[in-house]
């Protein structure tokens, strides 16, 4: 089973794009699962997200996981420690910053060691959608990261899950979505 | 609209309202919903909340209504019946209406518990929403269903068993709330007040027809005189409603479209209000000499009151 | 208590929901068993109204302000060809007995008067005041 | 006439999102709802529905949760299809209406996305408001995940409106872990959903106002008890109906459902009976527990109400030991499963070591560690042959161990 947690401010979009990912990979057959946990804070509020992504019926309904991938999608969050908890040593960090790794990991000391990737996934947004809400540029870091599947059948996924926005939305989102794709690092 | 013009007339109703409810003899309550589901043609579902209504009409094996009744509590009448409504749209739009050929109108009695207590919350939204219904309050000032207790409605200087005459005390501290103005404050399209009795009836009669057929909630506040609670002979109780009148304690108006104010009952001389607190018990105490002040006071607020109600209605805004 | 032994049945012969149907035959008005016309508190009253058809000028006040439903109604046309009330009775399966008839009524000499439970309704009329009784 | 809404075969939705779909599907005629976490979503979509053409019936947005059922009582008294959602404080103010809902054999559902009850107050998923309306003369019924959630939900229509039944029916789903957590969800086309469900048959509706009915009638000593009997009667007969109406979902879904749900109990020693997501949480235990020798087996009552006593104790015949985990606390009791199991066992001459557990509530992880902890335990009650455990223990508490002995 592949899992994956997602840090977020309330409002980012973590939330939408966890169910936006669970549901690009039900359309390739598998078994998914995604859910989010937060408390009663509002907008702006730490929050975390989660999918599961399975070849066989996903049963455990516990927060619990240790995660394979841990996308990070609000800059400020990258710094608290708790990004790190229950991750295994190959688990994969995707992170979004404005720095670029090595300046991070000055910072960040407990993201030394670990898998690190970095894109700037809030500054993406802001160009190109409009709005900081990073959660599709994460959605296209991670496919290039992760290469779950054809980044193209991806695309044909996402552009029709999006397909209750405004076409300028949409164009937004898929030009977010292959920018992260190039400029993670 | 119904169309009431006599009396002779009026009572060729067949009534929709049986008897063989164990109301107490005398009671104002039976006059009142008699008059109002008789005043129009149309079918009809009623909902009741918790009250003396409810338990006397609807004892189990009998039902003294000959149109269709829901009770469900005693806080809900209101919201009980914006669901049959809504059903009743619902199943107009989907062409699945039971009596296509029928319109049904829809009616919530409470008493003043249910109303301006319990129940104001759900008849507050109700009429925010809009449903089609009218609103009845059976006003008999208390709770006499559990006994005579206050209410929001309980007129100062009564006594009840919970705002109880005393060594020390002249019965209950609160101005009435005024319900009527409250519910015109919704914007209703039509509020009125009314009296259950013989001179009254046609005011009562056409103030119903009249909110029946306006679409959009409305609202009748009509006087019920208690004669177990206010302590007076059930023979009494068309006099009491009409000293209520005459002595402005209980003026009788309507508000059309939340603002426009009629008063549709004028007395030629206006009574003072010892003729009608003298005819109860619940205000026999009001009449020693250490309470008189409290007449004076119930006599000041009538005046102010009453003059609000002529000023209003001149303004004509 | 309230509900006759004919009435009475058990668990497994009652109506879902207590739901009460007014009618036995909805189409011509037949009142059912459950309808409370056809219940009877008549032992609720110490006295009872007389009606007395001869004094009556058919205001129907007395029909306007019972809260019983009591006053039994035929509709008659006028001379005008109207259609009108003419009250010829009172049901005292449904009458308490309040007296509130007696109250509202006009006529000069009361066309309803409260006489005992016990006394036969001819020999109240009987009894019945004229102009010249004093009041 | 409401537009078809085009569904995929497979959807990702959360449970929230699955029963406002099942509800759309119903063309319910009147909702009333007023909207409360974590159901909110519920009301939301049907909300949108409706504004999309999707909805043809009545959407009463009421002022409480109180009005809420006390308009759908009045909907459904008027003769026709009803439903609303709720959860938590919600469900406790409706807890007077829901009485009346079910006295007055009234047919509505109602999805209820179970929360914990305050004070403290908390908005994620443990039972105690399917706990407080487990006397309301209502039928209860359990789903898992979102697509229980959504089949449960088409199910409740058809064994409410049953003129066997005619009783109110929930569908209860958990708090977050089902209500909010997405997941492939198998959806019936429009017409065929509705279809299964079949039209609405009235049965002494107010608005047939040429034969007028009387709702809510008084019924004193004389007459309470026959009624309640009668009541209780009909919900305790609706098992049949619940069986007939799973069998033919399975027809058209290839989904099966049964009253007593149940997994490698056959030859289990140790079983776990518990409701809800944690079902599922708790089958991957117990494959970890045969995977260390320990023959578990899991057994979950789909319908809360009616309690399947027999059937439950059937499944239970062979086991040794049993930990019944309750989502809500007792307070000062042993939790309803527990009470419940232990009943239908003594009813049927069994005597297998019975314990209870609480679990997450106000939403407090279980996960399945810790279950494969609690059927370790009860394994050690199995081997002795006698009860060597507490007899209540609390799951993932901090502090010391509390029990009720």
């Amino acid at each position: 089973m592949l899992q994956i947690r997602w840090h977020s401010r309330a409002g980012q979009g973590a939330v939408t794009g966890a169910k936006a990912l669970a549901d690009v990979m039900a359309r390739t057959g598998k078994y998914v699962q995604a859910y989010s946990v937060y408390g009663a804070e509002k907008r702006g509020a730490p929050m975390s997200a989660y999918d599961k992504i399975d070849d066989k019926p996903i049963l455990d309904h516990s927060k619990w996981m240790t995660p394979d991938y841990v996308l990070v999608i609000d800059p400020s969050l990258v710094f608290q420690e708790e990004i790190v908890d229950n991750t295994k040593d190959d688990t994969i960090f995707i992170v979004t910053s404005h720095m670029n790794k090595d300046d991070l990991l000055n910072i960040a000391k407990h993201l030394q060691g670990k898998k690190l990737y970095v894109v700037d996934a809030i500054k993406i947004s802001q160009e190109e959608i409009g709005r900081a809400i990073p959660n599709t540029p994460m959605l296209g870091a991670f496919m290039k990261i992760s290469q779950l599947i054809p980044f193209e059948d991806f695309l044909v996924s996402i552009k029709d899950i999006l397909s209750k926005f405004p076409q300028k939305i949409i164009d937004g989102n898929i030009r977010a979505i292959k920018r992260a794709y190039e400029e993670v690092k | 609209m119904k169309k009431i013009t006599n009396l002779k007339e009026f009572a060729c109703t067949p009534d929709r309202f049986q008897g063989g409810h164990r109301l107490c003899p005398g009671c104002a309550h039976g006059m009142i919903v008699r008059e109002v589901v008789n005043a129009t043609d149309d079918d009809l579902v009623i909902s009741t909340a918790t009250g003396c209504l409810e338990v006397c009409s609807a004892i189990y094996p009998y039902t003294s209504w000959d149109v269709s009744w829901l009770h469900i509590g005693f806080e809900n009448a209101a919201a009980g019946i914006s669901g049959a409504e809504a059903m009743y749209k619902a199943l107009s739009r989907k062409n699945r209406s039971y009596n296509p050929d029928k319109n049904v109108k829809f009616v919530a009695f409470g008493g003043d518990g249910g109303t301006y207590d319990i129940g104001f919350q759900s008849l507050s939204g109700a009429t925010e929403r809009g449903h089609d219904f009218l609103y009845v309050c059976l006003d008999n000032e208390g709770y006499m269903n559990t006994g005579g207790q206050r209410s929001s409605s309980t007129p100062v200087g009564a006594h009840t068993t919970t705002s109880p005459r005393g060594r020390v005390s002249y019965g209950e501290k609160n101005r009435k709330k005024d319900l009527t103005m409250i519910m015109a404050a919704h914007g209703c399209p039509y509020v009125a007040t009314a009296v259950p009795g013989t001179k009254h009836w046609k005011d009562l009669a056409t103030k119903a027809a009249k909110a029946i057929s306006t679409v959009g909630p409305t609202f009748i506040n009509a006087l019920s005189p208690c004669t177990t609670e206010w302590k007076f002979k059930p023979e009494d109780t068309t006099e009491i409603a009409d000293l209520a009148v005459e002595t402005c304690m209980f003026p009788l108006y309507e508000i059309e479209d939340g603002h426009k104010l009629t008063i549709t009952y004028r007395p030629k001389q206006k009574i003072p209000v010892e003729e009608y607190l003298g005819r109860q018990g619940r205000f026999a105490h009001l009449f020693k000499p250490e309470n008189k002040w409290v007449i004076e006071e119930i006599q000041k607020q009538i005046d102010e009151y009453w003059e609000y109600l002529q000023r209003r209605e001149e303004a004509g805004v | 208590m309230a509900t006759p032994k004919d009435m009475m049945t058990t668990w497994d012969k009652i109506q879902p929901g207590a739901v009460l149907p007014s009618f036995e035959d909805p189409e011509h008005k037949v009142r059912s068993k459950f309808n409370s016309f056809n219940y009877k508190v008549a032992d609720w009253r110490v006295e009872k109204p007389v009606f007395n058809r001869d004094l009556c000028i058919d205001c129907d006040f007395c029909w306007v302000s019972c809260p019983d439903s009591c006053f039994i109604v035929e509709e008659v046309e006028n001379k005008r060809g109207k259609k009108q009330a003419k009250i010829v009775g009172i049901n005292y399966n449904l009458c308490k007995g309040c007296g509130v008839c007696v109250d509202v009524c006009p006529t000069p000499i009361k066309s309803l008067l409260m006489f005992p439970e016990f006394m036969d309704n001819e020999e109240a009329l009987k009894q019945w005041p004229t102009k010249d009784d004093k009041k | 006439m409401a537009e078809r809404y085009e569904l995929k075969s497979k959807e990702v939705w959360d449970g929230n999102t699955a029963a406002s779909h099942a509800l759309r599907q119903a063309q319910v005629d009147v909702v009333a709802a007023y909207p409360i976490t974590p159901s909110t979503p519920i009301v939301q979509n049907y909300a949108q529905f409706l504004a999309d053409g999707y909805v043809d019936g009545e959407f009463v947005m009421v002022e409480s949760e109180h009005s809420a059922m006390s308009a759908c009582v009045g909907a459904a008294a008027a003769g026709g299809r009803v439903a609303t959602a709720t959860s938590s404080q919600g469900y406790a103010l409706m807890v007077e209406v829901l009485y009346q809902a079910s006295g007055m054999r009234l047919p509505i559902v109602m999805t209820v996305v179970n929360r914990a009850l305050a004070s403290p107050l908390n908005i994620h998923g443990d039972h105690g408001d399917l706990y407080l309306g487990r006397d309301a003369g209502w039928i209860h019924l359990i789903a898992n995940n979102p697509q229980e959630a959504y089949d449960m939900t088409l199910c409740a229509f058809k064994i409410a409106e049953d003129e066997r039944v005619r009783l109110p029916v929930t569908t209860n789903q958990d708090g977050f872990l089902v209500s909010h957590t997405a997941q492939v969800v198998e959806p019936l086309q429009d017409e065929v959903a509705y279809k299964f469900i079949g039209d609405y048959k009235p049965m002494n509706p107010m608005l047939d106002t040429k034969n007028p009915q009387t709702y809510g009638a008084q019924t004193e000593e004389e007459w309470h008890f026959e009624f309640k009997a009668s009541q209780h009667k009909a919900l305790m007969e609706s098992s049949k109906v619940i069986d007939e109406v799973f069998a033919e979902f399975e027809k058209v879904s290839g989904r099966k459902y049964n009253r007593v749900e149940s997994y490698k109990i056959e030859d289990a020693d140790v079983a776990i009976v518990v409701m809800g997501s944690a079902y599922e949480t708790a089958m991957v235990a117990v494959e970890r527990a045969r995977e260390e020798g320990i023959k578990a087996g899991l057994v979950m009552p789909r319908s809360f109400r009616p309690f399947p006593y027999n059937e439950i104790a059937e499944k239970l015949r062979n086991v040794k030991a049993i930990a019944a985990l309750d989502r809500s606390c007792p307070m000062g009791a042993m939790g309803a499963l527990y009470n419940e199991v232990s009943g239908a066992l003594s009813a049927n001459g069994q005597s297998a070591i019975m314990t209870n557990y609480i679990f997450g509530l106000g939403g407090r992880d279980t996960t399945v560690e810790h279950i494969l902890e609690v059927i370790k335990e009860t394994d050690k009650n199995a081997k002795a042959g006698k009860r060597v455990t507490d007899l209540q223990g609390f799951i993932n508490l901090r502090g010391p161990k509390l029990s009720f002995n």
